[in-house]
């Protein structure tokens, strides 16, 4: 390294970067090691991980794979949000221009529009692995119930941004899955009333759907993604195979003293880990836990593209409320639920869901049994992997009846 | 053991492949948005648009590539059509490929694009920007697919609003047969405020009609008739049955037979009178004259003796709404008139009449009541005690906007839109699958497609007013006094205009009589009508007229219905100008539809005597702009300077009598004078 | 690509379940309409066109054109047949024969000007009409 | 440094890493200009340029009239029709009819009858717009096309 030739513009330039990087420009081991630790985004992953988790057919990168939809979301919808007016009747329109005149339009309302489904699916296929594997157990119960609610969370903000283009299904479907939500007893006709801002959709509803759709649900969501995913990462990645150290005992806050920081070959002196773990059991987060996770990433963005570019998000005409559409449906994920509330109102709008949300939250505090965490349908879970798949299976049957099966009047009809 | 520090080295080759992957569907999204079919669209035009001589277009369309659109703020619309077809407006691109071919007809010149873009009129989805969304054909999903030419009328009709829209023929039989066929009894119709119907007034029906006839009747009235204006309710042998015990049982007024001699009628001076009275001016035989009236072909088959003849003698005392005049004849005459009618109209070999026999049939009775109220006969027929509880039909406001979906098309297939439900409808009330209240009026498919295009112009959002062209409702006239009396015994507004209120028979309304015909010639005229136009078939009727009557009549008309600036007109004719005249009436072939000295066609009136005739003011003003008094007339517009009009006047005022006396008589008629 | 597959198969797969194909739906009203052309033989706006021949040209030209009308006799020169005359076929001679009358095309001045009582988009209607009437061979 | 690495990393992994770069790399850039071509308005939701404003007759002679929605003054001058701005060249105020010519209310400029400056902080006189007839007569305003003072239109 030669001397510096103007110390003193270096010296400025220095001062400069510090004032943006705290460390300013690393010139010594020291000063690497130093960006490193107070890195906050080289600290999101985990240093290193269980070589176990990195098998795709562990945790078919579920969670992974709905964090990045969320971001293919939010930057849609940022980019809609530029020509969407939230109003009737110029909401329609505005969707109707991003449809036809804007550039690229097209392709951002219906990739917004199939990540949104497929965000819903994948979090539920993501619930489902956890289940399977028995993940959820201690010391995860929480971040367990936290996945809860942004599932939740994720159904709501499906649902408030299917509203928003104001055409006949937007329209329909949001009254169908209000009114089931208007069967909850003694709150359900407040919580429509509020949810709607009026006692029928109207100007009033997509303004707050907007809102809700834009801002709240979507701050909420991203919240409890960092939640989640700092548990994850103190928790480690998914649950430990059967036969391992328990996770807690090597992951703590506080890192062994004799742990040094070689990450990514930043820094010049060989890395050595002195973690209690087998070293033979662990491989560093990058690369092969990032590279991998980067792939994933294209992958989706790719698999996203074709899919909008292959299949046209729907509009249909101008929302009236005078006309309703025979059958009018919900989306298809509360399909289930209109379906059962075709036999009952009460069992399908009130009863089930309560039932499902309060066993869901409640599962990690009552299934304490420590056994078969992190192997798939483990045989000591017999008994749960039944329950929860027979749930899991009646519920997939009657959202394939609502989505397929259901014609004119409710009535039976072949899909073909 | 592997180098922790480095991935496998699949991963790299995975990173290369996804990597070129994005790149690769990155690339197709780039080019499938730079392929827009109107992108291509615009780069074919640019193409043709080089080889057209003197595009006017050119600068506009070359410089400004990219999406254009119409947009209406007032009716919420807009238009991108003009994004493809370019040459739209540019008469220059007449041949070109149907794309870019300039609009037929000069409907963009009365319509141009700017102000109402190309969606109001043809429908479709004026903001999509690829063949396929703009609706040109019908697509799943969406209710405005563009329309046909054939029918394209519904959508004149959404703001030309005029019962008789001009340039829209298809539209304006759609609303005349709406009007004749009494929609608007039934239904509230929006348009049709002013228009009412009405059948006769059914008190007297026993003393009227023939037993056998009303049974007939009832069960088919197109049987009596194959243009009676009533539909056929379809009603069941009970429901016929009670109707008639009902309506033969209604005696309100017994006909007033005076004493008459029955056995010494004369029906060769009935028919003479027939002829004489004009009474095919509205009333057909066998298939000729006019259509206000009943036809009377088989007269003789409906009615008894002496309601005819109470009903001829005075039409008024029995049906005070009806348009029919009352003449003033001899209880003779009309006792030969309706002997020649009862005789001349019938089926040969039909029974004799029977004497009117008084209905006991409670039960019957009762029954037909019922009937009569739950098929709602009294939209059309009034019927003493029976409380009328509004239109029986639904309005018909916004029914082309209605949804498809939920309409019935009973199993028919046709495509499902609401113009298919209307014109189903329309054509067999009954055919739709549910019992149906509303007649069959058995139109002609043809009919009931130009009903439905009326109808399929009455949608649920109404247009901002300036976008609405519409006359102003009339407002009804009714004048007072001796010469009120005679307008409503003479039923002059049934045929004549005043005010815009009244019948559209005649020539030019009347608003302005006074100073358009001369006071002598008026009172003439009445006593004694004669043809003005041979060629006219409906021609006024000889009302045997007191002379005082027309003499009140034509005081009046000298007096009230003037035009002060017809009546300004210098009258003082000098030699050039008459010679001119005559030299004008030759050059532009006026002999070609007139006579003049018994040469000459016969499409417009017999010039001979117009000097005593017309007043010059008016053949003035009426040979310069006849299109101004009476929309769609005949008489041609020569576009006459007003010192050729002036001439062609002087020529004219000089035929059959002295100017100078025409005119001062109508200075001593109106009151005032010339200098 | 997978999933185009898929669909072509389901496209298979229902068109085999249909066994029959229904009629495609109509749209009645128009077909009424259409028809009407049919039988008349006129197109829209010949069919426009006759609407005004009838009323402003029949008395002398004739229903058909064939120079027949009742007021014919009347006239001198005579009525041309319109089926038969050879300058049908140049459309701006007839519109302006229709427009500005046969005066203006150096006739006699028995057909008047209908300029200012049609519209020119009237005239052009009445113009085809002509030519559909000179077109069609009985 | 790079030689380390060069040992580390087989030949074919460091050009395969290179190619996903670059395709990554590649398409990033699209991304970046489709970006700023779909924030670049295709259509605008603003009045056109070019519009018919009435028949002349509906203008008594002598006559100024404001169309505030388009914000002109239409004047009908003895010898002609036309058309004055009513933007304020400064900062886009609408200007005022005083006296004799007009002021801006905002900034306190000042201009004569024919809209040049007489006053104030504005840099160029008023704009002129040149008018024409439409084939149905009607007066048609192109903002497009700006004129000297001396346009007038015969109508």
């Amino acid at each position: 390294m030669a001397s510096p030739r103007f110390p003193r513009t270096r010296a400025w330039l220095d001062e400069t970067a510090r004032s943006v990087w705290r460390i300013g420009w690393p010139r010594t081991d020291k000063d690497r090691a130093a960006v490193m630790i107070s890195s906050f985004f080289l600290h999101l992953p985990p240093a290193r991980v269980s070589r176990h988790v990195l098998r795709p057919s562990y945790t078919l990168g579920l969670g992974l794979i709905s964090a990045i939809l969320f971001g293919v979301l939010t930057v849609t919808g940022l980019a809609l949000m530029l020509y969407y007016v939230p109003h009737p009747p110029e909401a329609y329109r505005s969707v109707m221009d991003l449809q036809s005149v804007v550039t690229f339009g097209v392709i951002l309302r219906n990739m917004h529009r199939w990540s949104a489904h497929a965000m819903v699916f994948v979090v539920f296929l993501h619930l489902c692995r956890v289940f399977w594997t028995g993940s959820y157990k201690r010391p995860r119960e929480f971040n367990w119930v936290v996945g809860v609610v942004l599932l939740l969370l994720t159904l709501a903000l499906s649902f408030t941004g299917y509203l928003l283009p104001w055409d006949q299904l937007a329209f329909w479907a949001i009254t169908v899955g209000t009114n089931i939500a208007a069967y909850a007893p003694v709150v359900g006709d407040q919580v429509k009333f509020l949810l709607l801002g009026g006692h029928v959709i109207g100007p009033m509803t997509l303004l707050r759907f907007y809102v809700l759709h834009c801002v709240f649900l979507p701050l909420a969501v991203a919240v409890l993604i960092s939640v989640h995913v700092w548990r994850v990462r103190k928790d480690g990645l998914s649950g430990a195979p059967e036969g391992s150290k328990p996770v807690e005992e090597t992951a703590g806050v506080f890192p062994p003293s004799t742990k040094t920081w070689g990450l990514m070959a930043l820094t010049r002196r060989p890395t050595v880990s002195v973690e209690a773990r087998d070293p033979e059991d662990e491989v560093f987060a990058w690369p092969h836990l990032l590279y991998r996770e980067l792939l994933v990433a294209l992958g989706v963005v790719i698999a996203l593209h074709v899919v909008s570019l292959l299949f046209m998000a729907p509009l249909e005409e101008m929302a009236d409320p005078t006309r309703t559409p025979n059958p009018a449906k919900a989306p298809w994920y509360f399909l289930g639920l209109q379906e059962l509330v075709h036999y009952s109102a009460f069992v399908g709008g009130v009863l089930v869901p309560t039932l499902i949300v309060v066993a869901l939250l409640a599962l990690p505090y009552v299934d304490r049994h420590p056994r078969g965490v992190g192997r798939w349908f483990a045989p000591e879970r017999r008994v749960a992997n039944a329950i929860f798949t027979a749930v899991v299976a009646v519920a997939t049957v009657l959202t394939i009846i609502g989505t397929l099966f259901r014609g004119p009047n409710w009535a039976w009809t072949w899909p073909w | 053991m592997r180098d922790p520090q480095t991935a496998p080295p699949r991963l790299h080759l995975a990173f290369a492949a996804l990597g070129l992957g994005f790149l690769a569907i990155f690339s197709w999204v780039f080019f499938k948005e730079q392929g827009a079919e109107w992108r291509s669209a615009q780069a074919r035009f640019r193409k043709l648009e080089a080889t057209v001589k003197n595009p006017h277009q050119l600068a506009q369309s070359a410089g400004a590539a990219g999406v254009r659109q119409v947009w209406l703020p007032d009716l919420d619309r807009v238009d991108r059509c003009t994004t493809c077809h370019l040459g739209v407006d540019d008469p220059a691109f007449a041949k070109a490929p149907a794309l870019f071919r300039s609009h037929p007809g000069t409907w963009l010149t009365t319509h141009p694009v700017e102000r109402f873009g190309c969606t109001v009129c043809h429908d479709g989805q004026g903001e999509a920007t690829d063949y396929a969304h703009a609706a040109h054909k019908p697509i799943p999903g969406v209710a405005r697919a563009m329309r046909p030419l054939e029918t394209i009328e519904a959508n004149c009709g959404a703001c030309h609003r005029s019962l008789e829209p001009r340039g829209a023929p298809r539209l304006a039989e759609g609303r005349r047969l709406i009007v004749e066929s009494g929609c608007v009894a039934c239904h509230d119709i929006p348009g049709f405020e002013g228009v009412s119907f009405r059948g006769p007034g059914l008190d007297s029906l026993g003393y009227k009609v023939r037993p056998d006839w009303l049974e007939g009747w009832l069960k088919d009235p197109k049987g009596y008739l194959a243009n009676s204006k009533m539909g056929n309710f379809r009603l069941s042998e009970a429901e016929i049955a009670g109707l008639r015990a009902l309506l033969l049982s209604q005696k309100a007024e017994a006909p007033q037979v005076a004493d008459v001699d029955w056995k010494k009628a004369d029906s060769a001076n009935g028919k003479a009178l027939f002829g004489q009275l004009r009474c095919v001016s509205c009333h057909a035989v066998n298939g000729r004259g006019g259509t206000m009236g009943p036809e009377l072909s088989r007269i003789g088959d409906k009615v008894r003796r002496d309601w005819l003849f109470s009903y001829l003698r005075d039409p008024h005392r029995e049906q005070p709404d009806t348009a029919m005049l009352q003449y003033r004849l001899t209880d003779t005459q009309v006792r030969d008139v309706a002997a020649f009618l009862l005789e001349e109209y019938k089926t040969p070999g039909g029974e004799a009449e029977a004497a009117p026999a008084p209905y006991q049939d409670a039960p019957a009775v009762a029954e037909g009541r019922a009937v009569f109220v739950r098929r709602g006969c009294y939209g059309c027929h009034k019927l003493a005690g029976i409380r009328e509880t509004g239109k029986i039909g639904p309005s018909l406001a916004g029914v082309a906007d209605r949804d498809p979906d939920q309409l019935p098309y009973g199993g028919k297939p046709v495509r499902r839109t609401a113009d298919n439900y209307i014109f189903l409808k329309v054509q067999q009330p009954d055919s739709l699958g549910a019992p149906s209240l509303m007649p069959t009026f058995s139109f002609a498919p043809a009919q009931a497609a130009k009903i439905t295009l009326a109808l399929a112009s009455l949608h649920k959002a109404d247009l901002p007013a300036s976008r609405v062209v519409k006359e102003a409702p009339p407002t009804p006239y009714r004048p007072r006094g001796a010469f009120g009396e005679l307008v409503t015994r003479y039923r002059c507004l049934s045929c004549h205009r005043i005010g815009g209120s009244g019948g559209d028979l005649s020539t030019v309304p009347l608003d302005r009589i006074g100073s358009q015909l001369q006071h002598d010639y008026l009172v003439a005229y009445l006593l004694n009508p004669g043809a003005v136009r041979v060629s006219v078939e409906a021609r006024m009727p000889v009302f045997h007229m007191l002379p005082e009557e027309a003499r009140t009549i034509a005081d009046y008309a000298a007096t009230t219905f003037l035009d002060d600036d017809l009546d300004r007109y210098d009258t003082r004719f000098t030699p050039a100008e008459v010679s001119r005249g005559e030299q004008l009436y030759r050059q532009l072939g006026c002999v070609g539809c007139h006579q003049l000295n018994l040469q000459g066609g016969y499409v417009g009136p017999d010039l001979s005597n117009t000097g005593q005739r017309l007043r010059p003011g008016w053949t003035a003003a009426w040979l310069a702009a006849p299109n101004r008094y009476k929309p769609g007339t005949l008489q041609p517009d020569y576009g006459l300077s007003p010192g050729d009009a002036r001439a062609l006047t002087a020529y004219l005022a000089s035929l059959g009598g002295s100017t100078s006396r025409a005119a001062g008589k109508a200075a001593s008629a109106t009151g005032g004078g010339h200098p | 690509m997978s999933s185009r597959t898929l669909a072509a198969a389901l496209v298979v797969f229902t068109v085999g379940c249909h066994r029959q194909a229904p009629a495609p739906p109509v749209d009645a009203a128009l077909e009424a309409l259409r028809t009407e052309e049919q039988t008349a033989g006129l197109n829209y706006a010949e069919g426009q066109g006759k609407q005004l021949f009838d009323q402003y040209c029949a008395t002398c030209h004739g229903d058909g054109g064939k120079g027949d009308g009742q007021n014919a006799s009347n006239l001198n020169p005579t009525v041309p047949d319109l089926t038969t005359s050879k300058n049908l076929a140049d459309a701006t001679y007839v519109r302006r024969v229709i427009a500005e009358g046969s005066a203006a095309v150096g006739r006699s001045p028995l057909s008047p000007p209908w300029g200012r009582s049609l519209s020119p988009q009237e005239v052009a209607y009445v113009t085809l009409y002509c030519q559909a009437l000179a077109k069609k061979k009985p | 440094m790079s030689d380390r690495e060069r040992d580390s990393t087989g030949g074919g992994r460091r050009e395969f890493f290179l190619t996903g770069c670059a395709a990554v790399g590649l398409a990033s850039a699209g991304f970046v200009v489709s970006t700023f071509r779909y924030l670049v308005p295709t259509v605008l939701y603003e009045p056109p340029a070019r519009f018919t404003i009435g028949s002349p007759s509906s203008f008594p002679p002598g006559s100024v009239t404001f169309l505030e929605d388009r914000r002109l003054f239409l004047f009908n001058g003895q010898d002609g029709f036309f058309t004055v701005s009513s933007v304020c060249t400064h900062l886009g105020c609408n200007v005022k009819r005083a006296a004799s010519g007009f002021e801006c209310p905002c900034h306190g400029s000042r201009f004569d009858e024919n809209g040049r400056v007489v006053h104030g902080p504005a840099p160029a006189p008023l704009a002129w717009y040149a008018l024409s007839l439409s084939p149905r007569g009607e007066l048609i305003v192109d903002l497009e096309r700006t004129v000297g003072p001396d346009f007038r239109l015969k109508a």
